[in-house]
């Protein structure tokens, strides 16, 4: 039986990934589980320069799922290199994926470069698709030349894989993911939050401080599933595939539509232990559906 | 922190709209008054952050208030019935720069967290006063235990028992020389001015995950960002930015 | 207290509306309880020729939600017209909704033309957005161009108001939202469903014959308030809000943020007396919530 | 139809991965057998629509087959628990086509409705014969109680019990003159060109809503499009178009 999987040409042990920003920098899961099991993680957004992110509160809950809007909170990426990844490296033992946010061109390169000459980084995950921030990263995620632009600065100064993270609140994700491939992209990860609102009745007040923030969690996995399937037809390259991921199903159901690699974000937030059991029960999974080999599944849905 | 499955052994209404519930399970991971659990209610996605109000090492109590659909349903756990909780949560108060006299200041289901604090402090030879603050008279509980420990003053906003109006307008015991509050946020920010000498207050901030991984309950204080429920709930009152 | 609002000029006793597919044209309703104690509710899509729709299976589950492509199965206008409105006179005694679907701007036109000229149709809500039909209205609902060019020919036949009904697939729902408004709308009722997928593992196939279909119910109802809040502030027509609504908060939220009237859809399924429950819970709720006349809330969210 | 709350009397395993629940309740909308609930199961959006397979003034006897987690989730009702189910949806058997020698036949969880069908049937004085299908013998249940009704022919995919094979590898008594079946669906297309008389077929399909509002479960058929949970599930031979 075989889980392992080849993600722009690094293996990974299983394809199950901690998704960016419900994982942090792996402490606190480290201290529950050797999250060396995990395929990979995805490490919090990084920005070039610090951020707090917005005012509390930042979370609010909805049906099967919750509401963010941390806003980016990150030490900036020299802090990350200089503590994070170094504490990193005494618990976890693979290749990191780095995930970058900017609010210029020039801020991603500049981030992104200072994070590909880090020997733990295995993988670049570029998210022009972050809705919380005002001046954000959604200009970059929302159309074809701008995603495209992006693309090619980050490939320029890059020699790990660069995979590029989509927003969903678009009218046409094929699209984008297709600029992206052209522009050389390695990989396409989706997808990000929808944008979603939550008022507080009492107060009359959205409960979210930033107002908006990014729906996650089971309730966007049917949507996820259907746009991983509409890249997955469009492009050629390797899909990281996440939204509602929460269990071994989810992640098999992501891999028959297309994905390679499974992040699993928010379950994260409420079982800590979900990735670990996840890792676990894939064998069992595996044997149950008549798997021998996860490679054979990916995107092998039958019409 | 430990997760773990929690059996309900009590559940009964203590005041208006407050509940206290007992369950058994593993405690170690408790080490300091004012630590909290984050309790899985079946049906909601996220679960509920309460402070722990006592624990032994086979029981703990949490006192919760109804105030949304979370806390309704944990009103219908019966005994036997059992709860998921992630335990041993927050870095709870430190009795260490306490002096002999400390103020206890608790507003509503803020007092949850002072009552195991009360007997630890009792325990380490201090001689601590408590002020509670409530609404109302239909809405004080736990009063007869804590007056077993020690003394107390009572104020409700709208004067049907003890002192009329916020804890504010009791007088703290002569002596008194710090203090441990826990309550709603402008009740903890009147008290940083009103109270003379240091302290230490337990936040509240909506939570995604209640064990540092989301960034989701980050303040600024002048330690920087903080994770209220890592670094916190519990801050000193010279770190906190109102 | 006051319960009743105005929706382009006609007096409802109450914002609560039966949502287009889900409430069929009210007869199965009306066996349970008087639906005249609705607002009203919003009629089957109707097209210019019957329709079968797609082939089963037409419906999945998912976490807090549904899955369908029923591909706008109806006996097509003339027979809707013959049949289903006399029938539906005898249980329902006030201005209905008509909902109306098309793959060509002429069947539009033809089919809105027809139900505009009957007296029991007080609405038109013109779905520009259902995703589920491969040649389908998705066209329209995605293209501010477009969604304009259709609003106009149908309000060029029409006397009776026409309320547009928005995809939620799109990058800026805003701006297909003017389009509508400048081209004459009277209306905006949002939103329809999300494009999803979920796939069967045991067979490896889409649980829906038609591959993909729309998500709706509670999972989605963050979505719905973010979309229908980002209308609200972009045009001044009135908005027919929808998308997971599912008890009486779910519409005090869904006017918080911007809507008239509320539809409930999905959630009639699973409990087909919801509407009548909401609409007698809703006196209640004011008082708890301090409404004095629903009106005041309407797009009231404090910032 | 009609929507209640229904009392689980029982809830016991009475094959492999099938189980027989008892529920206490209003039976009033229940006219004809075949007709079916849809059940409310807590933390699943979508009722699950299950035959009833016999029913009096004031129980209800369903019998489900576990397949995935609705009816995993339905195994851990207990007595007392309470469900919420639309009863009396469907249009159930018509027994008037029949003739004296009705053939019945089921696969699995298709045989509940046929339950009580049989009893109806013997009641109105006629003689029918049952063939039972199953993958296997651990999978067999009520063969003794439609035994005590009726004459019966089981068969097993496995051969490990009765007749090796499909329904179809039986041979229906001579004299059967009409046939009600239910049970997967290339099962009922084989009954239909195997038996050579006219009979009735009880279709599943996934559901929406289960009362006709939704058309989620429509279906081609010669009289135009029928809906299984309204017009049906019980469709005649003569309309179904394969
Ligand atoms: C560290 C900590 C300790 C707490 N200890 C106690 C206690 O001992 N007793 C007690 O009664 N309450 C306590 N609270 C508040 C308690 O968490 C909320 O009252 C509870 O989560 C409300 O849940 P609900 O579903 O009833 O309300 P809803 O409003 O329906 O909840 C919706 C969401 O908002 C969150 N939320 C709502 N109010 C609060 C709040 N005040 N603080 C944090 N999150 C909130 C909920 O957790 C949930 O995610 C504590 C909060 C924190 C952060
Ligand atoms: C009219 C009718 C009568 C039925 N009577 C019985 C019965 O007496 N005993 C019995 O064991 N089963 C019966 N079934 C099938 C039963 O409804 C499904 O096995 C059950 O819904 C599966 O639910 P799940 O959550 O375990 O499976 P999941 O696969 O997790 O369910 C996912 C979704 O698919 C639906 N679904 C899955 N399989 C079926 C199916 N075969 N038919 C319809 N919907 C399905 C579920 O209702 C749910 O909405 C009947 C179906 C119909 C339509
Ligand atoms: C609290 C929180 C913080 C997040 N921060 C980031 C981030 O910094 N960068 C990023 O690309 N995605 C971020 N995401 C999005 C997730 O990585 C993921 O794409 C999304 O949540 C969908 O997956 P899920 O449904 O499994 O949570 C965040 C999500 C959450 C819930
Ligand atoms: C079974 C089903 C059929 C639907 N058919 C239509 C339709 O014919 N026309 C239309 O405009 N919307 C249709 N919709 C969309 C709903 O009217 C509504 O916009 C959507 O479901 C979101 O609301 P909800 O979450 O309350 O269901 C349908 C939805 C469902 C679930
Ligand atoms: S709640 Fe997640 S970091 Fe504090
Ligand atoms: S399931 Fe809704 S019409 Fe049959």
């Amino acid at each position: 039986m075989n889980t392992a999987v080849t993600l722009c040409g690094i293996r990974m042990d299983n394809p199950v990934m901690g998704a960016s920003g419900c994982f942090g920098y792996g402490v606190e899961f480290a201290e529950l589980y050797d999250i060396n099991l995990l395929g990979s993680f995805s490490f919090k957004g990084t920005t070039l320069h610090p951020r707090f992110g917005n005012p509390c509160p930042r979370i609010a809950e909805s049906n099967s799922g919750m509401l963010n809007a941390v806003g980016l909170q990150n030490p900036g990426v020299r802090q990350v290199i200089a503590v994070e990844l170094p504490r990193m490296k005494q618990f976890f033992h693979k290749p990191v994926m780095a995930n970058v946010s900017g609010f210029s061109l020039d801020e991603y390169v500049q981030t992104c470069a200072l994070l590909d000459a880090e020997e733990q980084v295995g993988w670049l995950e570029v998210n022009i698709s972050c809705p919380n921030v005002h001046l954000g990263g959604m200009s970059f995620g929302t159309e074809p030349a701008a995603a495209a632009e992006i693309t090619r600065a980050v490939k320029a100064v890059c020699k790990k894989p660069v995979i590029i993270k989509l927003t969903p609140n678009v009218s046409d994700i094929a699209a984008i993911a297709s600029a992206c491939e052209q522009a050389g992209a390695d990989g396409i990860s989706l997808i990000n939050t929808l944008v979603a609102l939550r008022i507080d009745i009492k107060t009359r007040r959205p409960v979210l401080a930033n107002r908006t923030g990014g729906l996650s969690g089971p309730a966007i996995l049917p949507v996820a599933l259907a746009m991983v399937r509409k890249v997955y037809e469009a492009v050629s390259v390797p899909i990281v595939g996440m939204g509602g991921v929460s269990c071994v199903e989810d992640v098999l159901e992501m891999m028959l539509a297309g994905a390679t690699a499974v992040q699993v974000g928010a379950a994260n937030l409420v079982e800590p232990y979900i990735c670990r059991d996840i890792v676990e029960d894939l064998p069992r999974a595996m044997a149950r559906h008549g798997i021998e080999d996860l490679n054979d599944i990916i995107g092998g849905i039958q019409y | 922190m430990k997760q773990g499955n929690y059996r309900v052994l009590s559940n009964r209404l203590i005041a208006h709209a407050t509940w206290e519930m007992v369950l058994e399970g593993d405690t170690g991971s408790l080490k300091r008054p004012g630590q909290f659990v984050n309790v899985q209610v079946p049906g909601k996605f996220l679960r509920r952050p309460l402070s722990v109000a006592a624990w032994d090492n086979a029981t703990l109590t949490l006192i919760y208030k109804v105030v949304g659909q979370g806390t309704d349903l944990l009103t219908r756990c019966r005994p036997a019935d059992s709860l998921n909780l992630l335990c041993g949560l927050g870095n709870g108060f430190d009795l260490s720069p306490s002096g002999q006299h400390p103020l206890l200041v608790g507003g509503g289901v803020g007092l949850p967290p002072l009552y195991q604090l009360a007997m630890d402090l009792v325990k380490a030879g201090k001689q601590p006063h408590l002020i509670m603050g409530f609404g109302s008279s239909d809405e004080i509980f736990y009063e007869d235990l804590f007056r077993r420990l020690i003394s107390v003053t009572v104020c409700t906003v709208d004067g049907s028992a003890g002192i009329k109006g916020f804890v504010t307008q009791a007088v703290p015991p002569k002596g008194s020389d710090y203090f441990f509050a826990c309550g709603p946020s402008p009740m903890l920010q009147a008290l940083c001015s009103w109270l003379p000498f240091s302290g230490q207050l337990s936040l509240e901030e909506r939570m995604g995950c209640g064990f540092g991984a989301c960034m989701g309950c980050s303040i600024q204080t002048t330690l920087g960002s903080q994770r209220v429920c890592k670094e916190g709930p519990v801050f000193a009152k010279e770190v906190l930015i109102w």
